[in-house]
């Protein structure tokens, strides 16, 4: 895997690769030569199998990381790539030519994340879910719980206590609480 | 002269593309919905089919159904609280679910794991494709009209419950391989309760292979249909029984053996017609395979041992920022986690790769035009999918 | 910054109607041309009615003996419940001595089995399963999640409380409740019935439109009649 | 096609004579051992801790008051109802439960047509399952939180004995990581802890590295936190849901970890008296001990001005003439009173109230007078040959005072407590220093597991060479002329008579003489109260020897309050909490006397 990436990086641009384990690395590429390294790696280098291509919402700092996952099937290699988008207006490549089951992964990123991908089969079709009014349910700003709350609703009637506050209430009531 | 073969000549015939130009107007189409209310589809999800006669032009897979935010619900809960979900994302083999998970946070947080614990994991895993197998035997049969052979099958399917039941606490949610080790050891007598189960499920399997693999009718309706191009493997991402029965033998477990299957013998089978067929015949011997599995893990596992290493207060337990992906030969095929932590006691991201995403959605749709509709069942169920894994 | 409140108060989503449900015309094989109004030509619009109770009780109550000896369920298997029915359908468990058994079409069956959790898109199917089944019908929850969400109590794509949307007449707990529980509901089920005390289906009649409202509320691309039989 | 192909599926045809596979009952079979059914939940041994809640990701478990179940120390009297209509039926809350009362059984049929009717208090709503044996219980080896506590550095016994440093070394930062990371954070502690610290959220600061945001928090609720991370009688601990299937947490030594993270010229930075307006009131306080010293604490960052008066040559009180140096180093005491110091309070030493100054002058020269003059007496045995005996908090004193003390090869200790290992201890060290030896004799009425004394300080003394001897009853202290010989005891039989009271049963038969050229008697201390004067003493009320005070620490006088161990019984930690419990009545006492005024 080193020599595979040490023989790529003078043509490629490469952050510094995480080597997980043996036969895994992650490596961070540009986004203007993730479709030529794809192509290489996958026609030159034997990384046939597209394992699997996802996202990552680093809120934080404003971006997106697609991870496309590929296997090398003889070497028994998993190379995942990683590509920083802009959050703001995020577009990525599709590499669904490549690899026709990359259009299902684009769909679904469309739909979870809002990243879209310009010329990839029925990517603007709903995918999972229907009649989605909200934000892309994956991003990290998409309030899972406080949507669930105000859209459907919990069966009234339950209340909790907090040990501690409860053993305050009931058992030390009057002492006053530090010296502020 | 009287032929089989219906007359198709009015049938369109496709473009250069392979697509075949669908106008509602022209009556000669019709849509139908092949699920998700249908006898005949895996579970909850349903095929969008446009037919001209019997012939299908054109497939589309719905999914979504059963989708319940499962990665977004991981990213809310501590690591400890997404173990009991994780199973829920494949209902019939959920097992694959808890290993994956568990492998992944183990490497992330640096947990060693005691060897007993990797035997029984192991032997669960078997145990669960065991099961699955079982319910794609049964499907196959019953969506070729095979009843009996269904009812065989979950019947000894029911019979391994039960050991799943006594080893793990529950039927189908098992929810015992945590992160660090399993639940529990083996209950007393386990072994010779499983190999009355083995033997009862081989002599089901053995009347099974006489009327589906020795019947003139299954093999009229799966010989040479739903034909997958080998080519095709590698860019649809086909993996696991399916690619095997197109002469590809791969399989995780031997290529990059994870848990204890370094120290195990089997023999990854393949066919070579890559048809329904062919594929039913691969999981049949894989099927077998399994059951020898189960015995030799059983009687090459220790006796003894810790089975859970040593656990922060999972409480507030957190896991330093970094990303791996675990994955292993499901009965379906490569099944895998994408764990990416960030420090804090919530994962960022978990990504579950299950082989039913790429086989019921670009595959499927590939395969489907051109069939007859009497076929599509046959086609789906062969293909091994379940619906709660793709959507999750 | 947009308004928290507003975020959620969306209006529904405004759909296109999917190509085969639109009013066309079509040629058919013979050269006719006939025009097509899917909405109307598939689904009927009349409102459900609440079903009378029969004039003597005598009969009513032969009525609910003879409907309870015959639960036959819709074999729609919305959520990973429904794996659960199948050793049921087999010997081991063989429910169909109790009278019970699965059919493949709404039109057959009148005991719909809500198998767990129900995701908004199969909500709407489930609907529609419900609508189609001739009365009198019931409904049965199973599992912890048609109670109170279940274990996904915080997602945003799946129901939480099963009888906001249908009228439910019995509930298993459980994650996934076994077989042998699922058996102990459907007896129970029976000895509801026989009591006339399995009244899901007029409740839904009477309230319908609160039912509609509810239904509508999670449903953002209603595309379909109110209601279709 | 082959013929065979045709024929074969008939061979299905065998199956006409099989016998059916089906269960006949299907409605009373008993799931597997293990299954996980419905919850069990032994009431007498859950306390209501809440780990359950906060490990169940379905947000399935409500903490609830239940009838029968009251709090108290350890057991917060909420007991969990579970929601099944959220249950995933994992048993991650039997996992965690840190009692072991919450269990699965194999149950598992519920139907009902009402929805609201699955919710129920295992152990309380009675269930058919309740008493069910089977069902899913965890394995004894797996445990979700840690049981073993973290080691603690000592020095060695035989390195100890020849000096007065310091014993333990305290955590260093991973060992305080490790040990803070078992605590599960349920509260039970502080409702325990006299002085009511935030337990929970210090450990979480130390958790997260977080010392200062941790020492801040320390200071809210004892300015003593330094002495207290080393010799708190650390109750807390006793009441520690980890405690019932492993190790309490080391909430003192967590405690300490935070204060010797912190540079000490940090504190000024972080513990900075609050911005409020001078009042013009003040407050005497006598006795410049742990009660005295947080009450000048607080009321000083109230605005006041405080002056404190203290009889011997330096602030600390009993933590520096009752505590030896082994157990809490006076430069630790002097930083902790000079960031009380630093509040603006004055502290005039070597000013005994009664002879320098008295009573009167000050209840007119000051708004209110408080008194935490704590126990320094000690009391006696009253046995033959007592007059000669030594009292240990005499010697204390004396020791850390620096003056010559007697140091005889032998020494006898009467007393199981505290104080008499402290003496014992103190003594040991002398001696060695003297004579090379150790020659230390521990007697008390109890046995050994009774012993009022700490469990480490027992062990630890026993480490040092320390004879102990339990259940003797002191009878004589021989004396030869002038100079001590020795102790004679008898056998203990019983302590307490039937009705509970205090009244000695020996066994004349067992007798031993302890040879000692000096006897400790270290059995109790109580208040030198001379300083009240005749007139205030007849004015006051008392309680069985000890001042009466009400819930807010006030006297029957309305100017003089009273805190610390002369009202509370010897502990730092109750002497704070008094300190805080006062301060607050003062505050309030003065405030409605400015209002009045304006």
């Amino acid at each position: 895997m080193r020599e595979l990436l040490y023989r790529l990086k003078d043509r490629y641009h490469f952050g510094t690769p995480t080597f997980q384990r043996d036969d895994l690395c992650f490596v961070t590429v540009k986004r203007s030569e993730l479709r030529a390294i794809l192509t290489e790696l996958r026609d030159v280098e034997g990384f046939t199998h597209l394992t699997l291509l996802t996202a990552v919402d680093w809120i934080e700092e404003q971006q997106f990381q697609l991870t496309y996952m590929i296997n090398n099937r003889e070497a028994n290699l998993t190379l995942a790539l990683r590509v920083m988008l802009d959050r703001e207006d995020a577009t990525g490549d599709t590499i669904h030519d490549l690899w026709p089951t990359a259009a299902t992964y684009q769909r679904e990123l469309r739909e979870m994340f809002g990243i879209n991908f310009p010329g990839s089969p029925r990517v603007d079709e709903e995918f999972i879910l229907e009649g989605w009014t909200d934000l892309p349910p994956y991003r990290r700003d998409f309030d899972t719980l406080a949507y669930s709350q105000q859209t459907y609703h919990d069966r009234p009637g339950r209340e909790t206590h907090d040990p501690k506050t409860h053993m305050q209430k009931v058992l030390y009531a009057d002492y006053p609480k530090g010296a502020k | 002269m009287f032929s089989f073969s219906p007359d198709r000549s009015q049938y369109p015939q496709p473009g250069p593309d392979g697509k075949v130009e669908v106008d509602l107007e022209t009556g000669k189409y019709l849509k139908l919905w092949h699920g998700p209310n249908h006898p005949g589809i895996t579970g909850n999800m349903s095929v969008e089919l446009t037919v001209c006669g019997d012939e299908v032009v054109e497939g589309k897979t719905h999914v979504g159904y059963l989708h319940r935010g499962f990665e977004k619900l991981m990213e809310r809960r501590t690591f400890i609280q997404v173990f009991p979900i994780v199973c829920r994302v494949c209902v019939p083999e959920p097992d694959f679910n808890e290993y994956c998970y568990a492998a992944a946070v183990e490497e992330l947080a640096g947990i060693e794991v005691p060897e007993m614990a990797t035997w029984i994991r192991t032997l669960i895993l078997e145990m669960g494709r065991f099961n699955s197998y079982m319910m794609a035997m049964g499907g196959i049969s019953g969506a070729l009209g095979l009843g009996v052979v269904g009812q065989w099958m979950t019947y000894t399917r029911d019979l391994m419950l039960d050991r799943f039941e006594e080893l793990t606490g529950a039927r189908i949610y098992h929810m015992f391989i945590l992160p660090g080790g399993v639940r529990a050891h083996l209950p007393e007598g386990f072994e010779g309760r499983m190999e009355e189960v083995l033997s009862t499920a081989e002599r089901y399997l053995a009347d099974a292979e006489k009327l589906m693999f020795h019947s003139s009718v299954f093999k009229t309706r799966t010989q040479g249909v739903g034909y997958i191009d080998p080519a095709l493997f590698e860019r649809y991402g086909v993996t696991g029984p399916n690619a095997r029965a197109g002469g590809v033998a791969k399989d995780v477990r031997k290529d990059s053996p994870y848990l204890v299957y370094d120290q195990l013998d089997f023999t990854v089978h393949t066919e070579e017609a890559s048809d329904i067929y062919a594929r039913t015949m691969v999981r049949f011997k894989d099927l077998h395979e399994t059951i020898q599995l189960i015995r030799q893990i059983l009687k090459k596992m220790p006796k003894e041992g810790p089975v859970m290493g040593n656990l922060p207060n999972v409480l507030h337990w957190k896991i330093p920022r970094g990303e791996t992906y675990i994955k292993g030969e499901s009965s379906r095929g490569e099944y895998g986690y994408y764990l990416v932590t960030d420090g804090t006691g919530y994962p960022r991201r978990i990504n579950v790769r299950g082989p039913s995403y790429t086989h019921a959605m670009a595959l499927l749709e590939h395969l489907i035009s051109g069939t007859n509709i009497s076929d599509v069942a046959a086609l789906m169920v062969s293909l091994h999918t379940y619906p709660p894994e793709i959507e999750r | 910054m947009e308004d928290v409140d507003d975020k959620f108060l969306k209006k529904n989503k405004e759909v296109p109607l999917r190509e085969e449900l639109r009013p066309r015309k079509v040629t058919t094989p013979d050269g006719q041309e006939i025009e097509i109004e899917p909405l109307r030509d598939y689904f009927c619009e009349a409102q459900p009615k609440v079903h009378p109770k029969a004039y003597s009780k005598i009969v009513e109550d032969f009525y609910n003996w003879a409907r309870s000896n015959s639960l036959w369920i819709l074999g729609f298997g919305t959520g990973c419940g429904a794996i659960e029915m199948r050793p049921l359908m087999t010997p081991r468990f063989d429910a169909y001595r109790y009278g019970i058994q699965w059919r493949p079409t709404p039109r057959q069956a009148n005991l719909l089995v809500i198998s767990g959790y129900l995701s908004v898109k199969t909500l709407k199917r489930a609907i529609r399963a419900y609508e189609q089944m001739p009365q009198p019908k019931y409904v049965m929850g199973l599992g912890s999640c048609t109670i109170n969400g279940g274990m996904y109590w915080d997602s945003y794509n799946t129901i939480k409380r099963l009888d906001d949307y249908l009228p439910v007449d019995l509930y298993i707990a459980g994650c996934m409740p076994r077989p042998e529980a699922l058996l102990h509901g459907f007896m129970e089920l029976k000895q509801i019935i026989r009591k006339g005390e399995a009244e899901g289906a007029n409740k839904y009649a009477e309230n319908f439109a609160q039912y509609k409202a509810n239904q509508k509320a999670v449903i953002k691309d209603w595309d379909m009649p109110d209601y279709n039989w | 096609m082959s013929l065979r192909d045709v024929l074969s599926p008939f061979t299905a045809w065998k199956h006409v004579i099989n016998d059916p596979v089906t269960i006949k009952d299907p409605f009373s079979r008993e799931a597997s051992d293990r299954y996980r059914g419905f919850h069990q939940n032994d009431m007498d041994k859950c306390i209501g801790c809440g780990s359950c809640e906060e490990i169940c990701q379905n947000a399935a478990i409500d903490m609830v008051p239940v009838e029968g179940q009251n709090a108290g120390p350890g057991d917060s009297g909420l007991r969990p109802m579970i929601d099944y209509g959220r249950c995933c039926w994992c048993a991650l809350c039997v996992d965690v439960c840190m009692t072991g009362s919450l269990t699965m059984s194999n149950e598992y049929t519920w139907v009902d047509s009402d929805p609201d009717a699955f919710r129920f208090v295992p152990g309380v709503d009675a269930k058919s399952w309740d008493l069910e044996p089977k069902g899913y219980q965890r394995e004894d080896e797996r445990r979700l939180t840690g049981t073993v506590r973290a080691p603690m550095g000592e020095t060695c016994p035989e390195d100890r004995i020849g000096n007065f440093d310091e014993i333990v070394d305290g955590f260093t930062a991973e060992q305080a990581i490790i040990e803070a990371d078992r605590c599960v954070e349920c509260g039970l502690c502080v409702a325990t802890c006299p002085a009511h610290m935030d337990i929970p959220d210090y450990i979480s600061k130390v958790r997260d590295g977080d010392y200062e945001g941790g020492l801040q928090l320390l200071y809210e609720t004892n300015p003593f936190s330094q002495a207290c991370g080393r010799i708190c009688t650390h109750k807390c601990e006793t009441t520690c849901a980890a405690m019932h299937e492993g190790d309490a947490i080391a909430i003192r030594w967590l405690k300490r970890s935070i204060t010797d993270s912190v540079p000490r010229e940090r504190y000024f930075d972080l513990i900075q008296k609050p911005d409020v307006p001078e009042t013009g009131q003040s407050v005497a306080i006598i006795g410049a001990g742990p009660a005295g010293l947080t009450t000048a604490y607080d009321l000083a960052r109230k605005g006041h001005q405080v002056v404190v008066f203290e009889a011997l040559d330096k602030p600390g009180g009993m933590m520096r003439y009752g505590i030896p140096e082994y157990r809490l180093p006076y430069h630790v005491l002097d930083h902790e009173i000079s960031v009380i110091e630093s509040m603006g309070v004055e502290i005039r030493c070597n000013m005994r109230v009664g002879q320098e100054i008295s009573m009167d002058q000050l209840k007119t020269a000051y708004d209110a007078v408080v008194l935490s003059i704590g126990l320094h007496q000690g009391r006696s045995t009253r046995v033959p040959g007592s007059e000669k005996a030594e009292a240990a908090i005499d010697l204390l004193r004396r020791i850390t005072a620096g003056e010559e003390v007697p140091v005889p090869e032998q020494v006898a200790v009467i007393g199981g407590g505290n104080v008499a290992m402290d003496i014992a201890r103190s003594m040991a060290r002398l001696q060695k220093i003297k004579h090379g030896k150790v020659g230390v004799t521990v007697t008390a009425l109890e046995e050994l597991d009774r012993f009022l004394a700490d469990k480490e300080e027992i062990e630890e003394a026993l480490e040092e060479g320390c004879d102990i001897f339990p259940a003797r009853g002191p009878q004589e202290i021989l004396v030869d002329g002038d100079t001590v010989t020795g102790l004679r005891t008898w056998k203990v039989d019983a302590i307490f008579d039937a009705e509970g009271r205090f009244a000695p049963k020996y066994d004349e038969d067992d007798e031993m003489v302890h040879p000692a050229g000096m006897v400790v008697e270290a059995i109790g201390q109580m208040a030198d109260i001379s300083l009240l004067g005749a007139e205030l003493t007849e004015q006051l009320e008392w309680n069985r020897g000890r001042i009466m005070i009400d819930a807010d620490g006030q006297t029957s006088e309305p100017w003089l309050w009273a805190a610390g161990d002369a009202v509370s019984g010897p502990d730092v930690i109750h002497a704070v909490a008094d300190g805080h419990r006062v301060a607050v009545s003062i505050s309030r006492m003065l405030t409605a006397k400015r209002e009045a005024l304006q």
